[in-house]
């Protein structure tokens, strides 16, 4: 539970359970879940940004290459991204 | 200008919410609650107010929908009874953990089964602990005065809490009686518009109604249960405000005849002035009884009960409810929890009363007082009476 | 404290009754309730209304046991419920029919005052319609003394609107034409 | 893989609005169809929107306090309601607009919950809704079972499905019933517009929520979500496996515009056979060829239904007047 920040006191617990930092979430990183992870292979990348569009972290952005790059601090490791690179540009790689 | 109308009283209860201008009403039908919600409707349709008016397919959406409306900072209220209190049941503790002010109206009822559609406090007390602000009316004036402080206790910054008030269906919701009805520039300067706390709006986006989990679950309960508490300071000052603008004093617990009492009866809504009809024959004939008139059920009013019963003998309370296999009715139970330990308390005896409609009589309590006033010298044999059942 | 029982069917408008006896009372500043038996009856059915009025503030809300007066919207009612139930023996009935006070008391045997008035017909004359609420309200008025027949003016004309100055009308004729014994 | 560049203009994912307003972070399962299909409906919704979300997955996985993964507006009050809570919410703007007390500016309330909170224990909240009309969009996240409490079986679960409360066992084939079929319900409410949609075919789930969006009045969307916990299959299926739906006929792509049917993603000629779905699927492994005859016979007799609507019946509009 990286960054988790309970209330100290009941005093400090929001009225009704509001939370006013939106996407905050974000401060946990996900990318501990991950036993495999994706490797691009830019020489077969064509920038179509499917692996962006399918990927359900929302973790994948274009670089300032224009390439599709994945976050691993938030990455899972679902290996959609790489099922679906129908140049088959991403591969999928052990963790560790 | 206040007006002296006679008028049924769920009629006035709407006439009572229109002069607070709701925005949204989300109500469904259910007996004896119906009038309200009904004359709101009409009142909505002539366009004296302008608010949407949602005819929800059930209670669970009733409550669901003014829960929605209030956290978009809309001024919200429903109305119901019985099993659509328990219907909305559900929602209940989330629209009071989401801290959204709901003003409700209960026109109370009897639980199934058996089907019974005529008055008892079995609803409300199935909802005791929900955490929202709970009041009873004695009649109609009453009934009037509650829904328009009710929409000023709950929006208040320092309280924020959903609030229900109560009267009993038929004996109050039915009944054609004079109220009198501050004027719209009475009601517009006691009552501002209201200004939420926070709103769904993307402007300052938030997220409502987290998961909590067991880390911050005790935390979360204790900030709902003190905001209630702390709700009572609230509630004397509007209440006091109330009394300098309109005369009419109200109070957690409202005393009728104590001074010099040893048998206190306790009694909640329209029970209240039948019981006082018959303190004042009690004393007549020297019998030194008197009346607590119970207004404050949540938060409870702990220190005003223990001041109120300090110098009595006897506190004969009423519960117009079943706790069934429980210690004593729910009334009984909470008015024991608060005085144990307390240095000579009187001796506590529970009569339940008045169940599904079942009439109470000025007789009645004449009986009570003075079956109550033995209870001193001999124990009752059952922890509580269901007064007036046939059979040994 | 007067306390007034009527008894009519479902839909004959006993409980409209009522509610514009209170708010006469009201209107003149004395105190009222009115009020349904709380029956699951429906149209046609039995059924009963309750006033009470006084000049002091009204506390009891039981059912009302003993009344001072009765009334019955309906003569069929007669002889099918015990009307004069519990009513007080120096009290008031008053009865819609054709027949007279006289007749009335053979039926009943009850010893206090009886009125009556045909209050049907005045209802086909003035209104055009069988539903004798008002027209009774008017032979209440009368003998009961409870209210001024002005009073029931302003509650009529905001409960019917168009049709208040013929409800008037009838209720006026019922207030001269009952007679009591 | 022919699929795919048959459906799909290739370089259309760029061109998406690239703000996410479904924040990483959150702890959907891996491969989580449902997570993005929220994600991609964001998108579709842009930044006007408030979302009333029901008790189930995505609000477990999206706001644990005190955090969220939520950069829209998002309220969460319980399991049946999401329909009626968004109704108060879309009352709520619509009379504060009028009366000037927000600013005057469409803000969309989009209603969500899962197939549980949709088709069983919220169906009723959400008929009130669609029936009165509230301007609103309910979108149905379909994973066909209650994942959120451990793969139950709800409405939405298939014929022969295996779930923790109808499994499959030496004397069952797991659920007995076919599924209920919520669209087709909501196109009974008049509304005028429903669709039917999957994240495995992102543009067009995107386009269905901006038509939608753009609807004045009360709209309806059931998208397929796989879920490789529940369905037993690897996550990175899942785009997959919802593919393998849409050619197999058991999920077509469609949408019911003012009455009339219009299939949004081409169908092949010969529907691909029902096995190479339900093959990939822990949850259909106890399958025997009887009863994958039956889903096919299934299948084909719904598919024939579909088409046939889409073909025959004219749109409300052609049908008013004389």
């Amino acid at each position: 539970m990286a960054n988790k920040k309970w209330p100290e006191t009941w005093q400090e617990f929001n009225l009704g359970g509001m939370v006013f930092s939106p996407g905050n979430a974000s401060e946990y990183h996900t990318g501990s879940w991950r036993d495999q992870r994706p490797v691009l292979d830019t020489s077969k990348c064509i920038k179509c940004g499917l692996c962006y569009i399918f990927c359900p972290e929302g973790c994948i952005s274009q670089d300032a290459d224009g390439y599709f790059v994945s976050d691993l601090d938030y990455c899972k490791g679902c290996g959609i991204c790489a099922h679906e690179c129908w140049p088959g540009a991403i591969t999928m790689v052990e963790e560790g | 200008m206040t007006k002296r109308v006679g008028m049924e009283i769920a009629f006035a209860a709407a006439e009572a919410v229109a002069l607070c201008k709701p925005d949204v009403v989300a109500a469904y039908p259910i007996t004896p609650n119906t009038h309200i919600p009904e004359h709101l409707s009409d009142i909505v349709a002539d366009g004296r107010i302008d608010a949407e008016f949602i005819c929800v397919e059930s209670e669970h959406s009733a409550l669901s929908a003014c829960c929605g409306a209030s956290a978009t900072g809309a001024r919200a209220f429903t109305a119901t009874s019985s099993q659509g209190l328990l219907f909305m049941g559900e929602v209940m503790p989330i629209v009071s953990a989401m801290r959204l002010p709901v003003v409700m109206a209960i026109g109370n009822r009897a639980l199934s089964g058996p089907i019974n559609i005529w008055n008892d406090h079995s609803d409300i007390m199935s909802q005791r602990d929900m955490g929202w602000i709970s009041i009873f009316a004695s009649n109609g004036q009453e009934v009037v005065d509650m829904v328009i402080q009710a929409f000023k206790i709950a929006e208040h910054r320092e309280v924020l809490l959903p609030l229900n008030v109560n009267l009993d269906g038929f004996q109050l919701t039915h009944v054609v009686e004079p109220i009198l009805f501050p004027d719209q520039e009475e009601v517009d300067r006691f009552l501002p518009e209201y200004e939420p706390y926070a709103t769904l709006h993307p402007d300052k986006v938030l997220s409502m109604g987290t998961l909590g989990m067991p880390e911050i679950f005790n935390e979360a309960m204790k900030a709902k249960d003190v905001a209630l508490i702390n709700s009572k300071r609230v509630i004397m000052e509007v209440w006091e405000e109330w009394e300098k603008l309109f005369g009419r004093k109200y109070e957690p617990i409202q005393g009728y005849k104590t001074e010099g009492a040893d048998v206190l009866l306790l009694t909640m809504g329209s029970m209240d002035e039948t019981a006082e009809v018959a303190i004042d024959e009690l004393r007549e004939r020297k019998v030194s009884a008197g009346l607590l008139r119970l207004k404050l059920w949540r938060p409870f009013p702990i220190e005003e009960l223990r001041n109120a019963v300090k110098s009595i003998k006897v506190l004969a309370v009423m519960d117009r409810a079943v706790s069934c296999g429980g210690a004593a009715g729910p009334v009984c139970a909470e008015i024991k929890a608060a005085l144990y330990g307390e240095p000579n308390p009187p001796a506590i005896v529970n009569y339940v009363i008045g169940l599904g409609g079942r009439d109470v009589t000025v007789d009645d309590f004449i009986t009570i007082a003075e079956k109550a006033a033995q209870a001193e010298k001999e124990k009752p044999k059952e922890a509580y009476e269901i007064y007036g059942v046939r059979g040994s | 404290m007067l306390e007034i029982r009527w008894h009519g069917r479902g839909g004959q408008g006993a409980v409209t009754s009522v509610e514009m006896l209170a708010q006469a009372a009201i209107g003149e500043g004395k105190y009222a309730q009115g009020f349904p038996s709380f029956g699951p009856e429906r149209k046609g059915a039995p059924v009963a209304a309750f006033n009470r009025v006084d000049d002091k503030q009204i506390k009891v809300r039981s059912h009302i046991y003993n009344p001072d007066v009765v009334v019955v919207l309906d003569a069929s009612l007669v002889s099918l419920v015990n009307v004069t139930e519990g009513l007080k023996e120096d009290g008031i009935l008053v009865v819609n029919t054709t027949k007279s006070p006289e007749e009335l008391r053979k039926e009943t045997n009850f010893k206090g005052t009886i009125a009556t008035v045909d209050a049907k017909r005045i209802a086909w004359d003035e209104l055009g319609v069988p539903i004798t609420n008002t027209t009774m309200l008017g032979a209440l008025i009368k003998v009961g003394k409870i209210v001024e027949l002005d009073s029931v003016r302003d509650p009529l004309e905001h409960r019917f609107g168009r049709i208040a100055q013929k409800n008037i009308a009838a209720l006026k004729r019922a207030y001269e034409e009952v007679r009591v014994n | 893989m022919s699929s795919i560049v048959e459906n799909f203009d290739l370089y259309a994912p760029r061109l998406v609005d690239k703000e996410e307003y479904f924040s990483p972070g959150h702890r959907a399962c891996q491969g989580c169809g449902e997570a993005l299909g929220i994600r991609l409906m964001c998108k579709a919704l842009g930044k006007d929107t408030v979302i009333i979300n029901a008790t189930g997955c995505m609000e477990v996985i999206s706001s644990l306090y005190p955090t969220t993964a939520w950069r829209l507006p998002w309220i969460h009050v319980a399991f049946p309601n999401s329909a009626s809570v968004g109704s108060g919410v879309e009352a709520g703007l619509k009379v504060l607009r009028r009366k000037g007390r927000i600013p005057d500016r469409d803000v969309k309330a989009v209603s969500i919950g899962g197939d549980g909170g949709t088709v069983d224990i919220g169906i009723q909240a959400l008929s009130g809704a669609m029936e009165r009309r509230h301007d609103m969009l309910y979108v149905c996240y379909d994973n066909e079972a209650y994942m959120n409490t451990g793969i139950q079986r709800s409405g939405a679960t298939p014929f022969g499905a295996s779930t923790t409360t109808e499994p499959a066992g030496s004397a069952s084939y797991g659920k007995k019933a076919w599924k209920k079929n919520v669209p087709e319900i909501m196109v009974a409410h008049n509304l005028p517009y429903v669709a039917i949609a999957c994240p495995s075919y992102p543009l067009d789930f995107m386009n269905k929520v901006k038509k939608a969006r753009k609807i004045k009045g009360p709209s309806y969307i059931h998208c397929l979500s796989v879920c490789p916990t529940g369905w037993r299959l690897p996550p990175n299926l899942t785009i997959k496996a919802g593919r393998l739906a849409v050619e197999t006929g058991v999920f077509p792509l469609y949408e019911v515009e003012d009455g009339k049917y219009r299939i949004t993603i081409k169908m092949p000629e010969k529907l691909r056979p029902i096995e190479d779905y339900l093959k990939i699927q822990g949850r259909f492994r106890h399958l025997g060829a009887d009863e994958i005859k039956m889903i096919q016979d299934r299948v084909n007799q719904e598919y024939k239904k579909l088409m046939s609507k889409v073909e025959y019946l004219p749109s409300w509009s052609d049908l008013q007047g004389e």
